[in-house]
């Protein structure tokens, strides 16, 4: 078993007519929490999506458990254990709290068959997720979306889970519930792969990090390094902190 | 005189209280920020003052003037320009299009929002000029041509703000503005609110949870929480009481 | 929203509408004559419709080319009774199901093979777009139209209805005919299938979820795409279903007869309400009622009865009478 | 002379009449085979058919007989299927000054009030409809309860039918909306006026179209529950196979491949057969007629095919068909022609080949056909 | 000047801008380079749904209204003008009367239809009206009494637009100079006058008003634009350009009925056309209709010509029978929806943009 969990080589990504990813390397060790960074448009979403097989990448290699995945459709990757929050969360709107969740639990048939400790857990982070169970999720408020969609990533065990910007729209109090339950996953064993634009939320949970610009990957190495170093933050994400 | 004001306004979705009887008042060159935690209620109070929703109870004031009844579009004539929390635009439109809408909208009268149909015959370079105005106000001429569908994020929240401005707007609501974008990108949104700021016959309204930018810009904070304004006063002081360090930044841990 | 505040006012519709037309019509026996054959009629609608509540209400695919299964369902079925005649002619209801039930079989399983491809090349590339799924599934209904054509000939199909289900059974001075009761328990067979697996079952609530954001269902890991190709079969094989049971209906069947219902079983899916097989159920009863007794009290309206319900439905509840919230 | 005679057949060859329209177009090569000799000249010019389709639609086939007046300069042309194609060709003829021989269009009004002298027709029309079918049920002491579609040929046919009924009375007239399904609510209506009328009960359907009552009409019980008959007119084979349903059924048709015994008949059904291994069907013996008199004409002519020449000649003349002879009557140039009085075989069984016996047929001279043109 | 014509909105590609010359000059010299009926005959009916579809074309490609019950009111047109003609006899007067009772009653349909669309979501709006249309159609057919029910109408036109009224003796450069030719270019010249004000429309604040509502309904409201108001007008302007083209076609055939102008193929046709000449694009329309209805009006013989050379192979030939020109028609569909998602017009578009 190899140290990494997930690894880019040399990934291109096009959609449609735009060159959007010119050559990613990005290693993803098991384990441990990796923060990927990065201006916007910088390419951070694409390469999360082409992680999971949304767009296909048109060269490199991406490997999951020592497995090739560049070629696996979506359904396939998620499969294998592994989680994803998109950036637009990607909520049912149609469907209730309870609904949305039951999907993401594949082991369940039905909502009574959903693990109780692992929800109880859920609930105690995102108490809106509880609150408004039987309500159509399309009624949430922004922030409560956000929840949801996070509460379905992790409503059962997975070995890696892939989370874009989940602090969007956050307010402080459940940020810091968000980072509490990363950090718990992180302690159960989970890897997670993180894009996030809060800096503090990177800083209190990152153990790599990754920096992108215009579709590559510029800068990786460990989160204390890069947080002590306030020059090369200037330099690579064009702030002060 | 105050310019926007909220009377007892409510609203009920079945038996969940989402605001409950908000009173407030909003000055002319002063920006308000609204903060509260997740489902407090802030986008629905947008939606209440905008239109976009019709109250249970209570009324909406502007300029003295009870904007009850009125719908969405009519309260944008009468001055209230909004902003959303979801980028919103025209998306298969040209950059100068979407401005040039917002442009046309603002000029009064049916003739020239083009209901008169014999304004097809009438030119309407002004209004292109114009357009051309707001875009350079917002550094975005360059851009002009561009379909809207294809600008990166940060630069579809500038337009959003870009409209607004071209509406002509007395109040300005600015619903999480910089989510989503970087603290590299945020500045260029914030500069644009800052200078609107300036502007002493304009409200502005803005619901943010970077505690950072509101602490920077706002004059004043009000909380809400469950629907129910709970705190209100000038920023330090605001951040400062419990309820706000407890129920929403959650020092003491314990959050809605 | 709560799931035991139970919705109940548009189950009343349909014991509503039969009791307030009552006095207008006075009879007693007319009255269930009327009322038993346009439940019966709403039965057999409601099986032409089930198919589409899939691919319409489930999938949000504006099907046009749904008519050609059902055309497709009852040419099958001339071809498999035509060579079981002598099951057909028996005088034994039973005999007559030996050659109903395989001609139900073949036509749903033809009828399920031919929506596979037309998933595959007609409504695979429109996913999502409402106005290409019009054009290209039109295309695709004068196409297969042409092609029943080509391999039936263009002329009508007598398709007789085997002896036993032949006749009216009488309640005093009230007659129903036979082959309603039939549609009936076909109908309510039909429609507790459905109902059990879009409410008991997963499958349900993943097209649904499929239809608002695929890419989100497949990152869940399910295989939408086969997901989608399944109820389309599924939908076209119980359109097949229903070409059977019309074409025995009308014991005739032409290559039109599916493009003429079309315009029906949209309604009664409208007046239902997207995704809901209770509504399309409701729907198709009133559908069939309404037209029984404008039929006999205004013959000039009859014409109209459906779309003066449709909007007066709509007027009530935009959505249909079931909608999911959207 | 040796120059070919050139004749347009304009039928739906597509169309909601596709099935009729091919009939007539088989019949109508048959015939000019059989009258020719199977040399398709008359007079040694040779005959050539253009076929055009016109798809159902009276715009198109408006444009395609001025096209084949005007392009392809034919000489007369034959058709259409539908009444409505055949209405809106009327004004054609008369612009381009030469002949239409309509077949098997039936509207009254195409040798009635919308009709000019270039107008032929060997068909049968509306009322000669009617007419027969009263001769069938007309009896004393008969109620009769009408059923038809609620559109022009319905009420129309009602109307001549009603016009023709003698000794018998109509004591309801039940139109339905054109595309009905279920009859229900119709037949419950005709029930509720006929249950209690004394003496002999007929439904008289008249229906046009793919989904008519018989059958419905046949599961309803209403002979063994009211004492209700139903009676209706001739169609073409695969509509007549409801019918099977009423042994003893009775009504008028215009053709029925067994009951003429003339030679052309004959001749039509063994050719039939062996071609088509099927007997010939209503709308081949239309064509089939049509191709008899142009050829009877053109003979009479000598061959000349101008216009003035043709219509003295068809004015009046009479010519063989497979249905005995056929007279162009003088003043509306409407083919005078018997219709058959049918019986549905006692031992039908449902769902086979319709089975028909003849118990008479109706001369030209038992139907008074009312002129109805201006002449 | 050409910009004030065209309002400003040029083809924006040469190959396009050709094509439409071409278009324009073909359908301007048609009775003296393609002499014969039937020639005469496509070209006019390419000026009659040039305007139809251009309207179509506002209502769909421009507002985002799918709506079925377009051919309504292109037969409410053909109705006004043939009934009238029919009741009052041949005349001008019968013409104008007949066009404007039939805009009167256009007017107050689409009022009603557009403001009803409000009420309910767009897919249902359009299976409404599918079933409004088809009703009407019914009804036309019923009323027999003033519409001649399924037979429709026959009538006369003026004497100047008849074919009889020849006003010199002589044929010039093979067509004949008759009431035809004049009435050719009557249509012509409504056709072309129709299609450009329809131009200015869409290119004036209102149309881009209508665009900004077909992108996004709910900013267009919320940026002050009264969506209601504008979608209406936009269904009520269609309906009554597709009115006039309805009056042009009946005045073109003389004759007008159910299947005529009310057929939901007809529709169909539209819907095709406005998606094969690419949506959004009034230009679209033209080229469009042009290509389509030369090519349904020719499909027949093309196929024949195809039937008979392939006649060795029976299978194949069977397929390519001329009486199984839907199916060939339905698979023009199917490849449309394929190959031109954004119609001629987007394609060539967009072949500038990447060049
Ligand atoms: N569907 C698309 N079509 C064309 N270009 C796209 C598309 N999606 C993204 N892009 C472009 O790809 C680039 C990278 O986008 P991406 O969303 O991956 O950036 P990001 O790093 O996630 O930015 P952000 O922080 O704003 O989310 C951007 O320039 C964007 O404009
Ligand atoms: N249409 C609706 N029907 C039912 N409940 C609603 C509806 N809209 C909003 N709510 C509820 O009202 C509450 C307030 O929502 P609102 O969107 O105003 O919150 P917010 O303060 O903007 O939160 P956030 O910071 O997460 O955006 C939420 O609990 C939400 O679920
Ligand atoms: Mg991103
Ligand atoms: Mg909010």
């Amino acid at each position: 078993m190899s140290k990494d969990l997930l690894t880019l080589k040399g990934v291109h990504t096009h959609i449609g007519a735009y060159h959007i990813l010119h050559g990613v390397d990005l290693t993803v060790p098991r384990g441990q929490l990796t923060m990927l960074l990065g201006r916007n448009g910088a390419g951070k979403t694409t390469t999360l999506r082409t992680i999971m097989g949304l767009w296909k990448a048109s060269q490199g290699r991406i490997e999951f458990n020592g497995t090739d995945i560049t070629a696996l459709a979506t359904p396939q990757i998620a499969s294998m254990n592994v989680a994803y929050v998109p950036e637009n969360m990607g909520i049912f709107s149609d469907l209730t709290v309870r609904e949305n969740m039951l999907l993401a639990a594949r082991g369940a048939k039905h909502a009574g068959q959903m693990d109780d400790t692992r929800l109880k857990w859920i609930f105690s982070l995102f108490p809106a997720v509880e609150k408004f169970w039987n309500h159509p999720a399309g009624k949430l408020s922004g922030g409560q979306k956000q929840m949801l969609a996070v509460s379905r990533a992790i409503v059962e065990p997975r070995e890696l889970l892939i989370v874009d910007e989940p602090s969007k729209g956050l307010a402080p109090a459940i940020i810091n519930n968000m980072i509490d339950a990363f950090a718990q996953l992180k302690a159960s064993g989970v890897t997670i792969l993180l894009v996030e634009q809060n800096i503090n939320f990177a800083k209190r949970l990152g153990d790599t990090v990754a920096v992108m610009d215009n579709g590559v990957v510029v800068h990786s190495g460990s989160m204390k390094e890069l947080a002590e170093d306030e020059n090369l933050q200037h330099s690579l994400l064009g702030l002060a902190i | 005189m105050s310019l926007l004001a909220t009377k007892d306004l409510t609203i009920r979705f079945g038996g969940h209280v989402a605001v409950n009887a908000v009173t407030c008042a909003f000055e002319p060159g002063t920006l308000t920020a609204i903060v509260g935690p997740n489902g407090a209620g802030k986008t629905t109070y947008f939606n209440l003052i905008s239109g976009q929703l019709k109250a249970s109870a209570g009324q909406v004031t502007l300029d003295g003037r009870d904007l009850s009844g009125l719908s969405p579009s009519q309260r944008t004539r009468a001055g209230l320009g909004r902003a959303f929390q979801l980028t919103n635009l025209f998306p298969r439109l040209s950059v100068l299009e979407n401005v040039r809408l917002a442009v046309q909208a603002a000029r009064d009268g049916a003739h020239r929002r083009g209901l008169n149909l014999w304004s097809i015959w009438s030119d309407h370079r002004a209004l292109m000029q114009r357009a051309d105005e707001v875009l350079n106000e917002v550094n975005m001429a360059d851009k002009e041509n561009e379909l809207v569908a294809n600008l990166p994020h940060g630069d579809q929240r500038k337009l959003e703000v870009a409209l607004l401005m071209a509406l002509e707007s007395k109040v300005f609501m600015f619903d999480e503005p910089t989510a989503g974008m970087n603290a590299a990108e945020a500045p260029v949104i914030l500069n644009l609110i800052r200078k609107l700021k300036q502007d002493p016959t304009k409200t502005i309204l803005l619901v943010e949870h970077k505690m950072d930018v509101v602490r920077e810009l706002a004059d004043r904070i009000i909380v809400l929480h469950n629907g129910t304004l709970v705190a209100d006063g000038d920023p330090a002081t605001v951040i400062a009481s419990p309820i706000v360090q407890e129920a929403y930044l959650g020092i003491a841990k314990e959050a809605a | 929203m709560n799931k035991f505040d139970f919705d109940w006012k548009p189950m009343a519709l349909v014991p509503l509408l039969a009791i307030l037309v009552f006095p207008f019509i006075g009879s007693g026996s007319t009255w269930v004559t009327l009322t038993v054959a346009g439940l019966a009629m709403g039965m057999i609608i409601f099986i032409i419709a089930s198919g589409l509540t899939l691919v319409f209400g489930l999938m949000d695919v504006l099907n046009f080319g749904h008519g050609v299964f059902i055309a497709l369902g009852a040419f099958v079925a001339t071809s498999v009774l035509g060579s079981m005649g002598d099951y057909t002619s028996s005088e034994s209801l039973w005999m007559n199901m030996l050659a109903v039930l395989p001609a139900m079989v073949v036509a749903m399983l033809v009828a399920g093979a031919v929506g596979l491809a037309f998933e595959r090349f007609i409504v695979r590339p429109v996913y999502g777009n409402h106005l290409k799924q019009i054009l290209i599934t039109m295309g695709g209904m004068i196409i297969g139209e042409e092609l029943i054509k080509v391999i039936w000939g263009p002329l009508q199909i007598p398709l007789p209805l085997p002896e036993g289900m032949r006749g009216t059974l009488l309640l005093g001075d009230a007659g129903i005919e036979k082959y309603r009761l039939i549609a009936v328990v076909v109908g309510a067979l039909v429609f507790s299938v459905l109902l059990w697996v879009l409410t008991r079952t997963k499958i349900g609530l993943l097209i649904r979820a499929g239809v608002q954001d695929r890419e989100m269902v497949e990152s869940l890991g399910y295989r939408i795409k086969v997901l989608f190709i399944g109820v389309f079969v599924v939908g076209s094989a119980l359109a097949g279903l229903g070409g059977v049971m019309w074409g025995l209906y009308q014991q005739n069947v032409t290559p039109q007869m599916g493009a003429q219902v079309n315009v029906l079983i949209f309604i009664v899916l409208i007046i239902g309400g997207l995704g809901s097989t209770t509504g399309a159920l409701i729907g198709a009863l009133l559908v069939g009622l309404m037209a029984n007794y404008t039929g006999f009290l205004v013959p000039k309206a009859a014409l109209f009865s459906n779309i003066a319900l449709m909007m007066a439905i709509l007027l009530w509840r935009p959505q249909g009478v079931y909608a999911l919230s959207k | 002379q040796g120059k070919e005679i050139r004749i347009a057949h304009i039928y739906s060859r597509t169309g909601p009449l596709e099935a009729y329209g091919k009939q007539t177009a088989t019949g109508l090569m048959m015939g000019l085979e059989y009258a020719t000799g199977g040399t398709m000249t008359v007079n040694g010019r040779k005959i050539t058919v253009i076929e055009k389709d016109d798809q159902g639609k009276p715009d198109l086939g408006k444009s395609l007989l001025a096209a084949s007046y005007g392009d392809d300069k034919v000489d007369l042309a034959i058709g259409p299927t539908s009444s409505g194609v055949a209405l809106a060709m009327l004004p054609v003829a008369e612009e381009y000054k030469k002949i239409l021989l309509v077949e098997p269009a039936v509207a009254d009004s195409i040798t009635g009030e919308k009709w000019n002298k270039y107008i032929f027709r060997t068909g049968r029309s509306s009322s000669q409809d009617a007419i027969s079918n009263a001769v069938t049920v007309d009896q004393p002491g008969t109620a009769i309860a009408t059923l038809a579609q609620d559109y022009a040929f319905g009420r129309d046919g009602v109307k001549a039918f009603k016009d023709a009924i003698k000794k018998s009375k109509v004591v309801h007239e039940e139109y339905l909306p054109q595309n009905t399904t279920d009859f229900t609510a119709g037949v419950q209506r005709i029930i509720d006026r006929m249950k209690n009328e004394p003496g002999r009960k007929v439904i008289f359907v008249i229906w046009a179209g793919a989904v008519p009552p018989f059958a419905k009409l046949a599961d309803m019980d209403l002979k063994k529950r009211y004492n209700i008959e139903v009676a209706t007119g001739g169609n073409i084979l695969p509509a007549m196979v409801p019918y099977n349903n009423f042994p003893g059924m009775e009504g008028a048709s215009y053709y029925y491949f067994g009951f003429s015994k003339n030679q052309a008949n004959l001749w039509l059904v063994t050719n039939h057969y062996t071609r088509f291994k099927s007997p010939p069907d209503f709308f081949t013996a239309g064509g089939f007629s049509a191709a008899m008199a142009l050829v009877a004409a053109l003979k009479k002519t000598n061959g000349d095919t101008g216009t003035d020449k043709l219509i003295s000649a068809m004015e009046g003349m009479s010519f063989d068909t497979p249905k005995g002879t056929m007279t162009f009557r003088k003043e509306d140039h409407q083919a005078m022609q018997s219709m058959y009085h049918f019986r549905v075989a006692p031992g039908a069984r449902p769902g086979a080949m319709p089975d028909l016996h003849l118990v008479k047929e109706i001369k030209p001279s038992d139907m008074d056909v009312p002129i109805r043109n201006k002449r | 000047m050409l910009a004030r014509i065209l309002s400003n909105d040029y083809p924006r590609n040469r190959v396009l801008a050709v094509l439409l010359v071409a278009i324009l000059l073909a359908l301007a010299f048609t009775p003296f380079i393609f002499p014969g009926v039937k020639a005469l005959n496509v070209a006019a009916k390419v000026l009659v749904f040039v305007v139809l579809v251009a309207s179509f074309d506002l209502l769909l490609g421009y507002t985002g209204i799918v709506s079925f019950a377009h051919t309504m009111f292109f037969g409410i047109g053909a109705y006004g003008v043939a009934i009238a003609s029919t009741r009052m006899g041949p005349g001008w007067s019968a013409i104008v009367v007949g066009v404007v009772v039939a805009l009167a009653l256009s007017f107050v349909l689409a009022l009603a239809v557009g403001l009803f669309s409000l009420r309910v979501r767009a897919i249902f709006f359009s299976m409404i009206t599918l079933a409004v249309a088809s009703a009407f159609q019914t009804l036309a057919s019923q009323l027999s009494d003033i519409t001649g029910g399924e037979d429709g109408l026959t009538f006369k036109m003026p004497e100047v637009l008849s074919p009889g009224f020849q006003w010199s003796e002589t044929p010039f450069l093979g067509a004949s100079l008759d009431g035809r030719l004049i009435c050719y270019y009557l249509l012509f010249a409504l056709s072309l006058l129709l299609l450009l004000a329809l131009l200015r429309i869409v290119n004036s604040p209102f149309g881009r008003v209508l665009q900004a509502i077909r992108e996004n309904e709910f900013r267009a409201e919320a940026i002050g634009y009264r969506v209601v108001v504008y979608r209406t007008m936009s269904s009520i302007l269609s309906a009554l350009f597709a009115t006039l083209a309805g009056a042009m076609l009946a005045i073109w055939l003389r004759y007008n009925g159910p299947e005529t102008s009310l057929s939901f193929e007809i529709m169909l046709d539209v819907l095709l056309i406005v998606v094969i000449g690419g949506m959004g694009t009034i230009y679209g329309a033209a080229i469009g209709a042009a290509l389509f209805l030369v090519a349904q009006s020719y499909l027949q013989d093309l196929l024949k010509l195809a039937s008979d050379a392939a006649s060795g192979l029976p299978w194949l030939s069977a397929l390519l029978s001329p009486d199984r020109w839907l199916l060939w028609l339905g698979l023009l569909f199917v490849l449309s929806v394929y190959y031109f998602p954004t119609g001629i017009v987007g394609r060539l578009r967009a072949m500038r943009a990447s060049a």
